[in-house]
């Protein structure tokens, strides 16, 4: 397994590479002069997109600049972003709370997604599974932005049981709804997938063992049967981590959530590439490490899977 | 046993290695399975060669080898003198028109998505110079009533029909392209007892009425000796004992064969406290390191030193009389008739 | 024997031949399940085709003097911010939100598809490097993506129309979802390839066209299409979500996810205009996966 | 059983989440902690809606809102405007002369001092422009100081424009001739040309002072920079908040009433805004359309609402540089006809907009009524078409579809979309063209095809005042070749008459003359007013005493925290 | 130690009748295609120390009277339509499931065909093993997996120490099936079915596994259903022998008298259609037709589509067990005809 994991990491390399060069390239191909739109409605003087462009290298050729780019990371130095401003404590400080929020998405995704499934799955066909069946796909269907903007004003505003937005330090009360609506979308897939698990494995010969040993319902159910059902749910909801984080932009900017998706989206929409292809290369770095987490824990979750 | 004819299949020292590798950015084979290990027989036109041994002794990767399924590390299999190991595209093709197969599990080897016209008649299709395209469901049908089907279900699909019958299709699409050679993989240990018989029985005729020559692939051995004329015992991926069916069966000179005879359960309830029997400890080694000398020496209770020191060969020897057996201390005995 | 329920020796004489494909329609013909989300699919079908149909207002005219006016019997679902029918709106909005959603999912099916079954088929290096390409794409993230395609694809100044608007969202969809499609299809190809009645194709010397088309293929697809009929689903919202972020559809064109990108914030003075395109999306949604569900546990033997 | 509980919990969020939508229409929210003590008192400290600044504290780089708005906090200029009136008022200055509009002689109020103990002092004022001006340092402000003096000898341009292969060749001097301290306290100024409206444009943050500590390190100054306002600057977690506190040692006749200001930054309007309903928050500028709709921020906030007229104009310009969409002079009115500004300001805007018959916000000097447009800001679907139908006689055809260009990422695609919808409906079906609200991207994607002159059709244009006078909302837009002339607009005629204006001496006439250069604006109509901003802000209920500026922000010194 | 059970094992005299009996059985499984019958009436009992075997094809209901009599029946499909099953004089049917699980593991335990999937793959054996000692018996996880070893050692596990951590699949298949063997004695269950427990093993494998539970069953006196297809097993190990069809036990004998003259036409098949290891026969006799359906079954004899002795009657009556002799009994017509072997 280690040497698995030694070789999956050393794997890493050319899809990080290929990525950062794939964001780098990609941002700029976007149309519109970054500086260009600094002067509000007034055009910038050119001194000053002169001495921007040369500060930030957009007068090199896309190569040269990647490259800088790559040795710049190896000394572990991020730079300045467009406002100056050191790309490095900025992440600093929106990576731990969007991995916070990330990580409680993730738990409230597990937590509900699986007992719904459960449930479903051992009534199969009965009204409980209808019922989690119908809330999980209404909030599959509903964009994210619906769900996050009904649950800020009906608690927020209207019944006051939280605060509308997350203050600075994103405690971690203040972020359980927002992860509840980040979870949200993927909730129905992750009961979807146990209740399927739970469906199959309902049968199988080794639950009919359990039975046949004398065990109470509770323990097949519990142990026997909810151990090899969990392994399909765990394993897409270790793949979910990534796209959560990165699929926060829309939450953050809902709860005011001060963390990488709204530094994203900001520095997207000025095209300040100095922000956008850092992060973007942490958010598939976390991706990939991600999964292949994910991979490892499918060979502790079932003994039976082994790594060469 | 049947009057020398002509070799319709031979194969020589065929070894079938999959490699076992390690390593972070190159691999490095550190080992292999040694499924086949020098393999070496041959099979006349309208003969029965059956091929025994326990699980993971390597028949069916012997199997496939033979159908060239997989490409094998060494050795030959000459199809009417053609090796088919090394053959390729267009010839590999026509050569697979004279030598096909049916296999065991008659739930899993049929296209459940196909009905049994499109599984018979697909040999047609992939070898479209055969049969013209009219004629082609007429023959489908002539098939499905050689073995024993109703020619009306040519529509149906296979889970429509029991094992048996699933088992029979897949003989007919064996004998589509009227092959020489059909490899049988376990085609009855998934079935019924009384399925078993009349799957047997239609093997048996339809040997006799095209002339076929068969591996016949089984791990019952009653089952093999039922239908063979000569029966190769396979352990760890070595054959250790051929012999026509009476030498194997009445005078087995090797121990290996003698212990697998001995534990076969025998239907008759008399004397079975009488009945010794040889009951072998423990499970085969593992095929990726298999035991130096004599592979079987582990389990034997005849082992000497020479036996890891020394490999015996497939040859006949002087104490096992008529027939070849790769033991050191071979020796002719009746296991199975004990009164 | 611990299946007496499968029943092995169906009687050879009996009944005409039937497929597994009839055999599945026939369990759909006794699921209730499958007739309500049939019945809604082909109503939402009609909406999308011929809209013209359900109602006989413009959903563009707009009277701006009626603007976020509540339901009435005069506009059932009221009007909205603009002062349109949003009756009309929605019906009209089915078209372009089915059709976004079908074909951004016909678009990863046969891109993620094809990815899978070669990476499946030939395995090896090509799959180790089909595979890693696939995690470049899911791991850039997604607005990330959207908003780059969307600017290079059809750049604002080329003034695109609704058809060009329509398919750079539809290529968009596609191009950042197809890897989780092509896991799946890779997966059952994977599976479907180590059965023996693929073996035994290769053994009558079947070329690789006919086993991926005859054999793989079509034992593969109950997994793609349970997925596809959800993606189906998250398409029309993930539509809405672009909208919202104003690089998704746009006006001219009328869709749900529009709709409810635009009312969304207006929820306390008018939530008919949200909660109506909403309701209809919701249930589309819900049609989808319902067919299915419905067909996957028809199809699959171990589920019956 | 215990599980059960939770898929009923699953369920119930689900069915809630739809219910909701029902109960849409509640009254005004309680909030905050329901009455009591005051939590703000105990620290003296408020909190206000901001955004990042997209550059640190130096204040001749600063051209955008989320910096100018705290700079205004704590850096004072020369003069500032009445936070009702808007009129120029003396602040840092004790008197601005000047017999000729030319020679102006500034003297400063003794005992003004930095918040690092340092004097005020005139040098200050002369080297903070010398170094904005000058162009290596490539700040952004540089050309606000392009009627002084000298300034073509410290601001060089590029000749090939920003793209092209060769650098800007260094400035002759980094000074300004034009510049001369006079004593501690004084300083004159001397422009090229006389400038009426000079006086009035010294309340722009380009015009602050930098203190000696600036020049020592310029990098570290912007983000801890060292001023001269009301409120001296704290902390700034970036994109999170910054904090500002009490200047104790303020001199000027207004004292802040807080003790300190917290900037906090949002990323969503209407997450602001439900922070304010529920007291989170004390002051916001930006209440988002969603709660204006309906009023409904009125029964949200009742007396916490503040409404008031802000400088800041709506506008839609024509790109006169292209055949196909720039049409001529009758297609302009038409379309400026067929928008019916009332009801687009009712309906998407809750008349928080006033509907504008003429290019000058009603809040600044020189503004009349009715205005300049006329009858061409009327709405008038006949005369549209009549005007329509002019058009096309004369040669032109408008295209099948014609956009209304916007950036997506504020929210315009409102009122653009109503507006298309009014034109079309105006000239009917028949017309042959349609309007379509068409939205860029980006607000750096949208001045990039503005600046590069590649707009095809109608886009967004909008002017917020720079300082309180007519001539701001002419010259920068609509002299031949200025700045912000979007459109490619121009007129020999009318560019004869702004310079008469620039250059006149008296106050009154030079305001006439304005008045007479806007009134030529209707031959061309190159530019549609639409309507100016008004104001809505809203406190919570922890403060009192708000005022907002013309300009739409915070006025810090009225802020106050109520008594418990 | 079994003060949980219904019936002490030290009132074992006190009972009459035999440990294990199944009275008139009928199982059936309600399907969306209509009901199958799949279990018709079956009797049969078992004693301690007695090995029944109940032999069968597929679909005949021997693994589903065992699946019966254990209660891991999938209920629904499947539904108990009549009968009873006595433990020790109780019927199990009529237990509360709270007293049925007892019985479970302690009084009768099961093994089954595919050790691989009745194992569960994400424990440990041992853990599977010990968890019998844990749920049963309370004892600690330490003292249970000591006993785990120990049961492996006795079931003949070599190094059983080191590999109680080990998981199923790294086993193979023989020592899977003794690591079920282990788990199903764990309790000293007084009856032990095992269902098809050679079926997926080879024969030298088959042959220790054999001996194994001889001699687990003569240690321990257990009763033994051992339910199989394989008449060669069947005639090694049986005391007597059940032999089933569609349904219905067709015959019912001592194991000698069944091989040695059987009284059912489908028993007598059976054994005429068995290739020999010892004989090498001309052709196979092969029972023409196929198992019958059990959705549909024949009228009258279910055997009667397939029987060389049928009658008009076969296909009108329902032939009932006839008592030939003792507890030897045929459900066929002819019996006395079969007996003779004139088949006509």
């Amino acid at each position: 397994m280690g040497r698995y994991a030694i070789r999956r990491l050393l794997q890493l390399i050319p899809v990080l590479l290929g990525t950062t060069f794939l964001i780098n390239y990609m941002v700029w191909q976007l149309p519109g002069d970054p500086f260009a739109a600094r002067c509000g409605q007034r055009p910038c003087p050119d001194a000053y997109i002169n001495a921007m462009r040369a500060e930030f290298g957009l007068d090199q050729p896309i190569i040269v600049q990647y490259w800088h780019f790559l040795k710049n990371l190896l000394t572990g130095d991020l730079g300045v972003n467009f406002n100056n401003v050191s790309v490095a404590s900025q992440l600093a400080e929106s990576w731990p709370i969007t991995v916070r929020l990330g990580l409680m998405a993730v738990a409230i995704e597990a937590v509900i997604g699986i007992v719904a499934g459960v449930l479903s799955g051992l009534k199969r066909g009965g009204f409980l599974d209808n019922v989690i069946t119908i809330s999980t796909l209404i909030l599959l269907s509903l964009p994210v932005f619906v769900t996050g903007f009904l649950l800020q004003w009906l608690l927020g505003v209207q019944l006051d049981l939280i605060k509308p937005t997350v203050s600075d330090g994103a405690p971690f009360v203040e972020l359980i709804v927002p992860a509840f609506v980040l979870a949200s979308l993927n909730l129905a897939f992750t009961a979807r997938l146990t209740r399927t698990s739970i469906i199959e494995n309902r049968r199988s010969d080794y639950v009919r063992t359990a039975i046949a040993k004398g065990l109470s319902n509770r323990r097949v159910v519990g142990v026997h049967l909810l151990r090899n059902s969990l392994i399909p749910a765990l394993t897409f909801i270790g793949t979910e981590v990534g796209s959560l984080m990165s699929g926060a932009i829309i939450t953050e900017g809902i709860y005011n959530i001060n963390g990488i998706g709204g530094l994203l989206w900001r520095a997207v929409n000025d095209h300040d590439f100095t922000i956008v292809v850092p992060i973007a290369s942490l958010l598939v770095l976390v991706y990939l490490l991600a999964n292949l987490l994910v991979d490892l824990l499918y060979g502790v979750l079932d003994p039976r899977i082994r790594y060469e | 046993m049947a009057t020398p004819s002509e070799v319709v299949l031979e194969v020589r020292d065929l070894v079938k290695h999959f490699p076992l590798t390690q390593g972070i950015l190159y691999k490095r084979q550190v080992g292999a399975i040694k499924a086949v290990d020098g393999v070496s027989f041959e099979l006349r036109r309208g003969e029965t060669l059956g091929v025994v041994g326990e699980s993971g002794c390597g028949k069916s990767t012997l199997a496939k080898l033979l159908m060239a399924l997989e490409r094998p590390t060494s050795g030959k299999v000459l199809v009417n003198g053609k090796d088919i190991t090394t053959a390729k595209g267009a010839e590999l093709k026509h050569m697979r028109r004279n030598i096909q197969m049916v296999m065991q599990d008659p739930y899993t080897s049929l296209n459940p998505r196909m009905t049994v016209g499109d599984i018979i008649g697909e040999p047609f299709e992939i070898h479209s110079e055969v049969v013209p395209k009219g004629d082609r469901r007429k023959r489908v049908q002539e098939l499905l009533e050689v073995v024993g089907l109703n020619p009306d279900h040519i529509n149906r699909y296979p889970h429509q029909f029991s094992g048996g019958q699933r088992q029979r299709i897949g003989i007919a699409r064996g004998l589509a392209l009227q092959p020489e050679i059909i490899i049988c993989d376990e085609p009855v240990s998934a079935l019924d007892v009384s399925i078993q018989a009349q799957v047997m029985n239609l093997l048996d005729g339809l040997q006799k009425e095209f002339n076929l020559a068969y591996i016949f692939i089984a791990h019952d051995l009653s089952v093999v000796r039922h239908i063979s004329d000569r029966v190769a015992v396979m352990y760890l991926g070595k054959m250790v004992e051929v012999g026509t069916d009476n030498q194997i069966y009445d005078r087995p000179s090797h121990p290996y064969t003698q212990a697998l005879l001995s534990a076969v359960p025998v239907p008759d309830p008399e004397g079975r406290e009488q009945r010794e029997r040889i009951i072998l400890q423990g499970d085969p080694p593992s095929p990726a390191n298999p035991p130096s000398g004599c592979r079987f020496r582990t389990r034997c209770w005849k082992a000497q030193d020479i036996c890891a020191e020394q490999e015996p060969l497939l040859e006949i020897r002087a104490q096992s009389g008529d027939h070849p057996t790769a033991c050191h201390f071979a020796e002719a005995s009746d296991v199975v008739h004990v009164s | 024997m611990s299946e007496p329920t499968a029943a092995p020796a169906a009687p050879a004489s009996a009944g005409k031949p039937r497929s597994l494909w009839q055999d599945t329609w026939d369990i759909l013909k006794h699921r209730k399940i499958f007739w309500i989300s049939f019945a809604l699919l082909i109503m939402f079908l009609v909406m999308a085709a011929f809209p013209s149909l359900f109602t006989s207002k413009s959903p563009e005219y707009a009277t701006l003097a009626k603007s976020m006016e509540p339901p009435s019997s005069d506009a059932w679902f009221g009007y909205d911010l603009q002062g349109r029918d949003v009756f009309a709106r929605t019906i009209y909005g089915a078209r372009t939100s089915i059709i976004v959603g079908v074909l951004a999912t016909v678009g990863t099916v046969l891109l993620g598809g094809v990815v899978g079954v070669i990476a499946a088929y030939r395995g090896r290096w090509l799959d180790s490097l089909l595979s890693r390409i696939g995690e470049i794409f899911l791991g850039v993230p997604y607005v990330l993506g959207a908003i780059i395609i969307l600017g290079s694809v059809a750049p604002v100044q080329s003034n695109p129309g609704k058809t060009m608007i329509m398919t750079v969202v539809i290529v968009v969809l596609a191009v950042l979802g197809w890897p989780v499609l092509a896991r799946i299809a890779r997966s059952a190809v994977i599976q479907a390839k180590h059965q023996d009645y693929v073996q035994a194709a290769r053994a009558l010397g079947a070329g690789p066209f006919r086993i991926v088309f005859k054999h793989l293929l079509p034992n593969s697809l109950a997994p793609i299409l349970v997925y596809a009929t959800i993606t189906v689903g998250s398409y029309i919202g993930a539509e809405a979500t672009l909208s919202l972020l104003g690089i998704g559809l746009r006006t001219p064109v009328i869709s749900w996810g529009i709709a409810i990108a635009d009312h969304t914030r207006y929820i306390r003075t008018g939530a008919h205009a949200m909660l109506f395109p909403a309701a209809f999306l919701s249930l589309c949604v819900l049609t989808f996966v319902m067919l299915g569900e419905a067909v996957r546990d028809a199809l699959d033997p171990k589920l019956r | 059983m215990r599980v059960a509980k939770g898929a009923q919990i699953v369920a119930g969020t689900a069915l809630l989440a739809l219910g909701v939508a029902a109960c849409g229409g509640g009254g005004s929210s309680t909030g905050g902690s329901g009455g009591g003590s005051n939590p703000r008192a105990a620290d003296g400290t408020v909190f206000i809606r901001g955004c990042e600044p997209q550059t640190g504290f130096v204040p001749g780089n600063i051209n955008e809102v989320c910096g100018g708005t705290i700079n205004q906090f704590v850096f004072d200029q020369l003069i500032k405007y009445n936070s009702d009136t808007a009129a120029p008022e003396l602040s840092q200055a004790e008197s601005i002369e000047s017999p000729d509009n030319k020679v102006w002689t500034i003297k400063l109020k003794p005992g003004l001092k930095w918040s690092d103990g340092s004097p005020v002092t005139a040098k200050n004022y002369v080297d903070a422009w010398n170094y904005t001006a000058y162009s290596p340092n490539a700040q952004n402000g540089g050309w606000w100081f392009g009627g002084v003096e000298g300034y073509s000898d410290v601001a060089t341009e590029d000749p090939d424009g920003p793209d092209g292969p060769k650098e800007a060749p260094k400035p002759k001097s980094d000074k300004m001739s034009g510049l001369e301290v006079i004593d501690d306290l004084t300083f004159k100024v001397t422009l090229t040309a006389p400038e009426a409206v000079f006086r009035t444009k010294l309340g722009y943050t380009t015009f602050s002072a930098l203190p000696d500590a600036f020049f020592k390190d310029p990098k570290a100054f912007v983000s801890n920079p060292v001023t001269n306002g009301a409120f001296k600057f704290v902390k700034w977690d970036h994109n999170s908040q910054i904090v500002v506190e009490a200047n104790p040692d303020y001199v000027g006749t207004e004292k802040p009433k807080v003790k300190k200001i917290v900037y906090k930054m949002y990323k969503d309007d209407d997450a602001a805004y439900a922070d304010l309903v529920s007291n989170n928050l004390d002051f916001t500028e930006l209440i988002p359309p969603s709660a204006l709709a309906g009023d409904k921020w009125k029964s949200d906030l009742g007396d916490r609402a503040i409404e008031g007229q802000q400088g800041v104009i709506q506008t839609v310009t024509f790109p006169l540089y292209d055949k196909e969409f720039g049409g001529n002079a009758d297609f302009r009115k038409a379309v400026s006809m067929a928008i019916d500004r009332k009801t687009i300001t009712e309906k998407i805007f809750n008349k928080g907009r006033t509907p504008l018959d003429g290019w000058i916000s009603p809040l600044v000097d020189g503004y009349k009524t009715p205005g300049a447009c006329g009858e061409f800001c009327a709405y008038d679907p006949a005369k549209a078409k009549e005007y329509l139908d002019k058009a096309k006689a004369a040669g032109y055809t408008p295209p099948k579809e014609y956009p209304i260009w916007y950036n997506g990422d504020s929210a315009h695609k409102e009122w653009v979309d109503a507006t298309a919808n009014s034109i079309n409906q105006a000239f009917g079906p028949d017309a042959g063209v349609t309007f379509v609200g068409k939205a860029v991207p980006t607000f750096a994607e949208f001045r990039d095809i503005i600046t590069t002159h590649k707009m095809k059709g109608l886009f967004r244009t909008g002017w917020q005042m720079d300082y309180p006078h007519i001539e701001n909302f002419l010259n920068p837009l609509f002299k031949t070749g200025a700045g912000s002339n979007d459109g490619l607009f121009s007129d020999k005629e009318l560019d004869a008459k702004l310079h008469e204006a620039d250059t006149a001496t008296d106050p009154a006439d030079s305001i006439a003359k304005y008045q007479e250069a806007e009134a030529m604006l209707t031959k061309e109509m190159n530019a549609i007013p639409l309507w100016s901003f008004g104001l809505q802000a809203g406190t919570s209920k922890w403060v009192t005493g708000v005022k907002v500026t013309p300009f739409g922000v915070l006025d810090p010194l009225s802020i106050a925290i109520k008594e418990a | 130690m079994t003060e949980v059970l219904p019936e002490s094992k030290s009132s074992n005299g006190t009972y009459g009748g035999a440990l294990l009996e199944v009275d008139n059985l009928h199982v059936e499984f309600h399907t969306r295609a209509g009901v199958a019958k799949a279990v018709n009436g079956v009797t049969y009992s078992v004693n301690a120390g007695e090995t029944l075997a109940v032999l069968g094809e597929s679909g005949s209901g021997k693994s589903v009277t065992a699946q019966t009599i254990m209660g891991i029946l999938d209920m629904p499909p499947g539904k108990i339509a009549n009968g009873e099953i006595r433990f020790r004089g109780t019927d199990l049917l009529k237990l509360p499931e709270e007293e049925r699980r007892k019985v479970r593991g302690e009084g009768i335990a099961m093994i089954f065909q595919d050790a691989l999937s009745a194992l569960n793959p994400v424990f440990p054996v041992g853990w599977q093993i010990a968890e019998m000692f844990r749920i049963h018996r309370g004892m600690s996880r330490a003292d249970a997996k000591k006993k785990a070893i120990e049961l492996m050692d006795r079931v003949r596990i070599p190094a059983a120490k080191e590999r109680v951590s080990d998981y199923p699949h790294q086993f193979s298949g023989g020592m899977r099936q003794r690591i079920m063997i282990a788990m199903s004695i764990a309790l000293d269950p007084e009856v032990l079915i095992a269902d098809e427990p050679t079926t997926a093993l080879d024969v030298t494998v088959q042959a220790q596994i054999m001996e194994l539970l001889a001699e687990l069953q003569r240690e321990s006196n257990m009763g033994l259903i051992l339910i199989t297809h394989d008449l060669g097993v069947v005639a090694d190990v049986a005391d007597k022998i059940a032999v089933m069809y569609g349904g219905r036990i067709v015959e019912n004998a001592e194991v000698h008298d069944l091989y040695r003259n059987p009284a059912h036409p489908y028993a007598k098949g059976l054994l005429e259609s068995i290739p020999r290891v010892d004989l090498k026969g001309q052709e196979l006799y092969a029972i023409k037709g196929m198992p019958p359906n059990l959705l549909d079954m024949p009228t009258g004899c279910a055997f009667h589509p397939r029987c060389p002795y049928r009658q008009e009657k076969c296909v009108t009556d329902v032939p009932p067990l006839h008592t030939i002799s003792g507890t030897r009994g045929s459900a066929c017509h002819f019996w006395r005809e079969v007996l003779d072997g004139d088949a006509q």
